[in-house]
């Protein structure tokens, strides 16, 4: 068990003029024991942060913790560590055995009774004890990620590394996985590392998320404080599904002008505001509601696409007023009767509108909360998600 | 190279053993290299300087060092007398042709195998295609020449008994398409065995899943195998390509280049050139010219074909 | 009819030491000298290795080489033989342990097909290596002169310890054999000593001569009709082969004789007039083109000997118009069908012109890089003084002697056939070799790609000629 | 999903799933069809030669052919009591297997570094190294010759060997290169992270996932090694002599022995084929890396 410290760890691809900037000057404490995910498009820099933490790259600069031990100079193989890659990296000339027992074999001294008894312990844990003779070929993309998850654990290391290990699982199997991974992780308690580009992954799984971006930190917090305060524009339109719906607009005397509707902005608003003009509205789109009735702060849409999904619908909507024709999205109850073409009035209540600086996309206001939910933001609901889906 | 210095021991056991393995880790890529990059060296650049030299100098003596420089006059005869391009043409019309076909029918064949169901009659397959490459070129050329002989061969007299059609008369008539036939005979196999190789790699979830989808036969090599299979294909078609811009043995042995010059690949030319006329300096200003121009070849293919389809 | 008997006891020695490939190959590689390997040497059962060699009573008695000569001033030495897969070779073998005896040099072999011979020795001289103190030389034999890669032997003639005219009797050699010893013409010295010869003749068919009653063909006219009757009249066996394949010892082989017999020559004016373009040539490559186009197989253009004389062989042609004599072994061979119904004739001449037979001489040679030529020299004569040379006639299946002497042996005579000893004794005698001047690789080979284009119908004789003269002389322009 | 497809193709018309049927067998057949037809085309040239070395002399070339004739093992008796043969055979197997050990201890490394690491100019490299195999060997054996004579590797087995590496390296190279690229670079990392050093990933988890490169490449490795005439032609001259150049030998000045040559061409196939039987089994493994994401 052990904590991870990153601490300014700057990764560059390539060399010279043409370097690419993976990881930007990324500082990080993770507690032992912790579950973390670290989300962004692909690209951001996610799994090369992680991989750092593993030894299979080198960071250009800054350093990595395990415990209290700087382990930028050591191999994977001493950093005790165990990983999960998304293609699964089973080796196909061995049994699920001997795919097992390769990492106690390389990183211990136990004999080979020991060994067996570990791995088939693990086996029947993971529920794959009847498959030990096989080789990877024979098993089915379910049970390979069921012993790539084996591999790891059979090692018992001080931390796990997750590379996306989901994503090549179909839907439901990778519903039934994620909560046999919180419930693994749990019991084991085993610090880790999880990346993932899946919003609903990250939002389901992690103590923490670590959202990235181009290669630098976005945000750090739990899954709600990323929801509910997110950093800046990029993290509150990446967390949340749909996403969050943006208008860029002109602050004038109090009024945020965007096209295809005026916004007056309250007072607490205007104070976070200042003296900016150039700001971007966002709204969630279940915390917008449409009527038939004009509203204040409401404006005139035509419905273009109605996605029913069940105990909500997705509407998508166009401002009347509005010089382009792009949609945004609002999510309505399931129940209440709408139908394309239909003309309502959209509204978005004060309290829950965020302002982001249309320049540097940082939040400048966040929505209103309760006092009890503005608490639970800085507490890891002990996987209170976990089967929600 | 990347520069990876990562110690990948812990330093707590700095015993001479483990600094050596430590040693042999950290610069793993290093020595995994060196020994082919001498080898290479070796055989790259001496040879290649020597011919360079060759054909820069007057008739060499003993003493090649005192030799009179002649600057591009063996190129000059390379190309008028030698008749060194009549021969690049010869061989890139055999290249090509042969290449194409190779291809082909390894491909195919590999294909055909893999799909046999019987293990034993595969293994018996897999043995057969391979042998044609095991004849010794002297053998194939001298039997060869008896066995396509007008006269006395026994395969114009099959063709000739079994079939309503007279046989050709195959060295003097239709020497290039005799010498790429053979060439196909014998060399089929080695696309055969890295196709089939390369094929015995393809993922069974990958066929499956496009079994699944219900791809006709075509499609499913044509958008599932093939691709995934693109480095091996790759590979094997260009290495034969060099290796058919080098063919020399058996085709000197089937006709020596004739009739008159209708078979004579470069390579025989250079023979001629070095071991007949006595003038290595003509064979080496060929060869420089030739390497030149299998090299742009390479690079050509290389870059069309192989790094973007391929290695990005 | 031909003398069957004498004909099969020529085989029958063959037979007897195992070997039914006729005269060539009885034993190959470099190995067997040095290792004292397994061999299947004809007599004796020598194996070539010094000691065994010693052992037992030598074959040639040591006294026939009771000469002036100081046999053993090299004893101890070694000499290293660079030959080609020939004949001669396996002929000579067994009398090898004699040699040793004699001066004390051993003797090391390394025996390839010519081909591979020709890229060994080159490599050899032209890198100053000097690995063959003595080696096989042919046709190169001035473009190495030229070259300044073959050592003339008059100094070791002039030497008193090691050469005796009254005894070695140069003037035996045929008078081919010693003009093409000197650089066919080219060289006032010795480039080396003559070990094999090799005339042109004719051969029949006699069952074939018989049934449509023909005579033996004196004019190439007469020739041409005997071929196109056989064409025409036999199925499945054609009126005549001949060699077409390209190469400087292939279709030109027969061409220089035809053009010579037909009042031409090489170089008319050398080295600015090849001659190649004169009509002398221009006939006679017309005559051959023709010949084997009309009356010759389907891609008569790419036959080699070898496919001539296996087309002979299997009985699938009527005649070989002229091609060396030695090809009477594996006619008359186990190889052969025709075994028993095969003659051989002079070659047809014009009707007026001359007799003029191809010879070719095998002759070795010692370089200007070699270790031991001196030794060399001494078995060069050894191997082409009259004991050696007639012992291998008599006991080892040979039958290319440079020696008159041999040829006119009645004990060799009755054991080869008294057809075959005395059409080649006259072949001899008129033989007329070819002049291979320093760049006759170089253009003959161009000449002879040239004659194999019009045989191959893909151009006149006539334009094949001139552009073969045009080339000749162009290489010599420079 | 399967099952679902199963179900749908049960709706269709009964003709339909005939022609299934059909197309199925078709196929079956067209298969066995023309592997016959290779088949054919392989072995009768080898039938020939087999038949060849196995006939009297005389026959050899008969036409009509001898179809039916009284097969006699005179030729390979012969071959088999010519020690001269028997030793350059014994030295040919021991050069040609020396010659594919090494150059598969020296290529795949080398190819594994070549698909793993960023090498610079990576494809000059690979050009170069493919360029050492683009002239004809008639172009480069003189310089050889030279060098070999000056550091005493003539007519050496080691300096043969040597040769024999150098004509295949480039092969090995390039064709294990293209294995390795097939093989996930994940699978190294997760043995590096489950304590395997970098050399032990090597040859624990990619060496044998690359099995049925390994094996293609040295057969053809050991062929091309094996059927080598120049190099053994000009580089050795006793010691160190290859079975080609003997299988030369029965070509002569004036005759060819047809049986002969055949029957040692014939037993020149032989280690070929031991080799190939051998292997056999690894050329076949397919080996499956799971679910594969090129990355």
């Amino acid at each position: 068990m052990a904590s991870i410290t990153l601490d300014d760890v700057t990764k560059e691809f390539g060399d010279g003029g043409d370097a690419v900037v993976a990881v930007d000057d990324v500082s990080l404490d993770i507690e032992d024991g912790e579950f973390v995910v670290f989300v962004g498009p692909s690209g951001s820099g996610k799994s090369t942060l992680m991989r750092m933490v593993a030894g299979l790259e080198t960071q250009t600069d800054g350093d990595v913790y395990i415990g209290d031990q700087i382990v930028n100079q050591l191999g994977p193989r001493a950093r005790d560590i165990a990983m999960v890659f998304q293609n699964y990296a089973l080796y196909p000339n061995m049994t699920v055995e001997e795919n097992m027992s390769f990492g106690l074999k390389m990183s211990t001294e136990l004999s080979a009774d020991e060994i067996e008894a570990t791995v088939t312990e693990t086996a029947e844990m993971m529920g794959i004890e009847s498959l030990l003779d096989n080789t990877p070929g024979e098993l089915s993309g379910g049970q390979q990620q069921r012993v790539a998850l084996g591999r790891a654990i059979v090692r018992d290391p001080n931390v796990f590394l997750m590379d996306e290990p989901l994503s090549n699982l179909d839907a439901k199997l990778r519903t039934t996985m994620r909560t046999e991974i919180n419930r693994l992780q749990s019991d084991l308690g085993v610090t880790t590392l999880y990346v993932t580009h899946d919003q609903t992954e990250a939002m389901t799984m992690g103590d923490r998320l670590v959202v990235l971006n181009y290669g630098e930190l976005q945000q750090v917090g739990t899954p709600l404080a990323c929801f509910y305060r997110p950093a800046n524009r990029f993290v509150a339109g990446f967390i949340g599904s749909p996403s969050m719906n943006f208008f860029e607009g002109e602050v004038a005397d109090g009024t945020l002008v965007a096209d295809g509707f005026e916004y007056d902005l309250s007072e607490r608003m205007r104070a976070n505001v200042g003296d900016r003009t150039a700001v971007t509205l966002g709204a969630r789109p279940e915390d917008y509601t449409l009527s038939e009735a004009p509203t204040d702060n409401g404006f005139e849409v035509v419905v273009d696409v109605v996605e029913p999904m069940g105990s909500v619908s997705y509407v998508y909507v166009r401002s009347v007023a509005a010089s382009h024709d792009e949609t945004f999205v609002v999510e309505v109850d399931g129940q209440q009767p709408i139908s394309e073409g239909e003309q309502l009035h959209a509204h978005a209540p004060a309290t829950d509108v965020h302002l982001f600086d249309t320049q540097t996309g940082e939040t400048i206001h966040q929505r209103e909360l309760t006092d009890d939910a503005e608490n639970a933001l800085s507490q890891p609901l002990e996987n209170a998600t976990a089967g929600a889906d | 190279m990347s520069t990876q210095t990562q110690t990948e021991t812990t330093t707590t056991s700095e015993t001479g053993l483990a600094r050596l393995r430590a040693l042999w880790n950290d610069y793993l890529p290093y020595w995994f290299v060196a020994p082919m990059v001498l080898v290479m060296v070796l055989i790259t650049f001496f040879p290649g300087a020597y011919d360079l030299y060759l054909s820069v100098i007057e008739e060499p003596t003993f003493d090649v060092f005192a030799a009179e420089f002649v600057g591009l006059s063996n190129y000059a005869t390379a190309f008028g007398r030698g008749g060194a391009l009549h021969s690049f043409i010869i061989t890139v019309t055999v290249v090509v042709s042969a290449l194409a076909l190779e291809s082909v029918l390894g491909f195919g064949l590999a294909a055909l195998v893999a799909g046999v169901e019987s293990e034993r009659l595969q293994s018996f397959y897999r043995v057969l295609f391979i042998v044609p490459m095991a004849v010794a070129p002297v053998s194939l050329a001298t039997i060869g020449r008896i066995m396509l002989n007008s006269e006395i061969g026994v395969i114009p007299y099959l063709i000739e008994a079994t079939t309503p059609f007279a046989a050709p008369a195959f060295l003097s008539e239709i020497p290039l398409l005799t010498v790429v036939l053979l060439d196909t005979w014998n060399w089929t196999p080695f696309m055969f065995i890295i196709f089939y190789a390369g094929l015995s790699s393809v993922p069974d979830t990958l066929i499956e899943a496009s079994k699944v989808d219900g791809a006709p036969l075509w499609r499913r090599y044509l958008h599932v195998i093939i691709p995934y299979m693109k480095p091996v294909v790759f590979v094997a078609t260009l290495i034969r390509m060099i290796d058919l811009f080098r063919t020399f043995g058996v085709v000197y042995g089937l006709t020596q280049g004739g009739p008159g010059t209708a078979t004579q690949l470069v390579s025989i030319n250079i023979y001629e050139q070095m071991f007949i006329n006595n003038s290595p300096g003509v064979a080496a200003a060929i060869a420089v010219v030739y390497l030149v121009f299998v090299v742009a070849i390479a690079n050509i293919v290389i870059a069309k074909v192989g790094f973007e389809g391929v290695w990005d | 009819m031909t003398n069957d008997h004498n004909r099969r006891s020529f085989i029958k020695t063959a037979a007897a030491a195992g070997l039914l490939g006729g005269l060539a190959g009885c034993t190959r590689g470099g190995e067997q000298a040095q290792n004292g390997g397994d061999s299947t040497d004809i007599g004796g059962g020598t194996d070539g290795d010094t000691s065994t060699g010693s052992s037992s009573e030598p074959v040639i008695p040591l006294s026939e080489y009771d000469a002036d000569i100081d046999w053993a001033q090299f004893e101890g030495s070694q000499i290293n033989i660079g030959a080609v897969q020939h004949p001669w070779v396996s002929a000579i073998k067994p009398a090898i342990p004699v040699f040793e005896e004699l001066t004390g040099i051993d003797v090391v072999w390394n025996i390839l097909p010519e081909n591979q011979f020709r890229t060994k020795r080159q490599t050899d001289v032209s890198t100053g290596a000097g690995q063959f103190d003595v080696f096989f030389m042919d046709q190169v034999v001035n473009q190495y002169r030229n070259e300044g890669w073959l050592q003339p032997l008059d100094p070791y003639f002039e030497d008193e310890s090691l050469y005796d005219e009254a005894w070695y009797q140069p003037d035996d050699l045929f008078e081919a054999s010693r003009w093409q010893a000197h650089g066919g013409g080219f060289s006032d010295d010795w480039t080396g000593l003559p070990i094999t010869v090799e005339v042109q003749t004719q051969f029949y068919r006699t069952d074939l001569y018989e049934k449509h009653d023909l005579e033996v063909a004196e004019t190439l006219e007469g020739f041409r009709q005997n071929a196109q009757t056989i064409h025409e009249n036999e199925s499945d066996v054609v009126g005549t082969v001949g060699r077409g394949q390209k190469g400087y010892g292939m279709n030109i082989f027969i061409l220089n004789m035809l053009l010579r017999e037909m009042g031409s020559s090489l170089w008319t004016e050398f080295p600015t007039d090849s001659g190649l373009d004169s009509s002398g040539v221009i006939d006679a490559a017309t005559w051959y083109t023709n010949l084997l186009r009309d009356y010759g197989p389907d891609g008569a253009s790419t036959q080699s000997w070898s496919d001539v004389l296996s087309t002979m062989q299997e009985g699938r042609a009527g005649h070989i118009v002229a091609d060396a004599n030695l090809f009477w072994p594996g006619l008359t061979g186990s190889e052969s069908s025709i075994a028993d119904t095969v003659g051989i004739a002079k070659v047809p001449k014009p009707a007026d012109g001359e007799f003029a037979p191809n010879a070719y001489n095998w002759q070795i040679s010692t370089s200007k890089n070699a270790a031991n030529s001196k030794q060399a020299f001494l078995f060069m004569l050894w191997a082409t003084s009259e004991p050696t040379n007639t012992w291998m006639h008599l006991h080892s299946d040979a039958a290319f002697s440079v020696r008159q002497s041999v040829w006119e042996n009645d004990e060799f005579r009755s054991q080869v056939g008294e057809e075959f000893a005395q059409v080649t004794l006259e072949s001899l005698q008129s033989a007329s070799p070819d002049p291979f001047d320093r760049k006759y690789p170089e253009w003959g080979q161009r000449y002879s790609e040239e004659l194999q284009r019009a045989l191959a119908g893909q151009k006149s004789a006539e334009a094949a000629m001139t552009t073969a003269a045009e080339i000749a002389e162009e290489i010599y322009s420079e | 999903m399967a099952s679902e497809n199963q179900s749908q193709s049960s709706v269709d018309t009964g003709s339909q799933r005939l022609d299934k049927d059909t197309r199925e067998t078709l196929v079956g057949v067209a298969r066995h069809g023309l592997l016959l037809a290779w088949s054919f085309v392989v072995l009768f040239p080898l039938y020939w030669l087999a038949s060849m070395s196995l006939k009297p002399p005389g026959s050899a070339n008969s036409l009509p052919p001898d179809w039916l004739f009284l097969p006699t093992v005179y030729n390979y008796i012969r071959l088999a009591q010519d020690g001269a043969f028997l030793a350059a055979f014994a030295n040919s197997v021991v050069m040609v297997s020396a010659s594919v050990v090494l150059v598969l201890l020296i290529g795949v490394p080398a190819a594994y570094v070549l698909s793993r690491y960023d090498i610079p100019m990576e494809r000059d490299v690979l050009v170069w190294i493919l360029s050492s195999r683009m002239l004809p060997p008639i172009a480069v054996v003189i310089p050889f010759f030279v060098i070999f004579r000056e550091l005493n590797l003539f007519d050496s087995r080691i300096g043969m060997v040597f040769m024999y590496v150098s004509i295949n390296l480039s092969l090995v190279v390039w064709v294990m290169k293209a294995f390795f690229d097939g093989i996930p670079e994940t699978l190294e990392e997760a043995a590096r992270v489950d304590g395997a050093t970098r050399f032990q990933g090597f040859r624990k988890v990619v060496l044998p996932a690359a099995k049925p490169g390994i094996f293609s490449v040295a057969i053809i490795s050991f062929i091309f090694a094996w059927i080598e005439l120049l190099f053994g032609l000009v580089l050795t001259n006793f010691k160190a002599v290859p079975v080609t150049l003997f299988v030369y030998s029965f070509i002569g000045s004036r005759s060819i022995e047809w049986g002969m040559l055949a029957a040692a061409s014939m037993a020149m196939i032989l280690p070929v084929v031991v080799f190939l039987v051998a292997v056999n089994k690894y050329l076949a493994a397919g080996l499956s890396f799971g679910v594969v994401i090129k990355e």
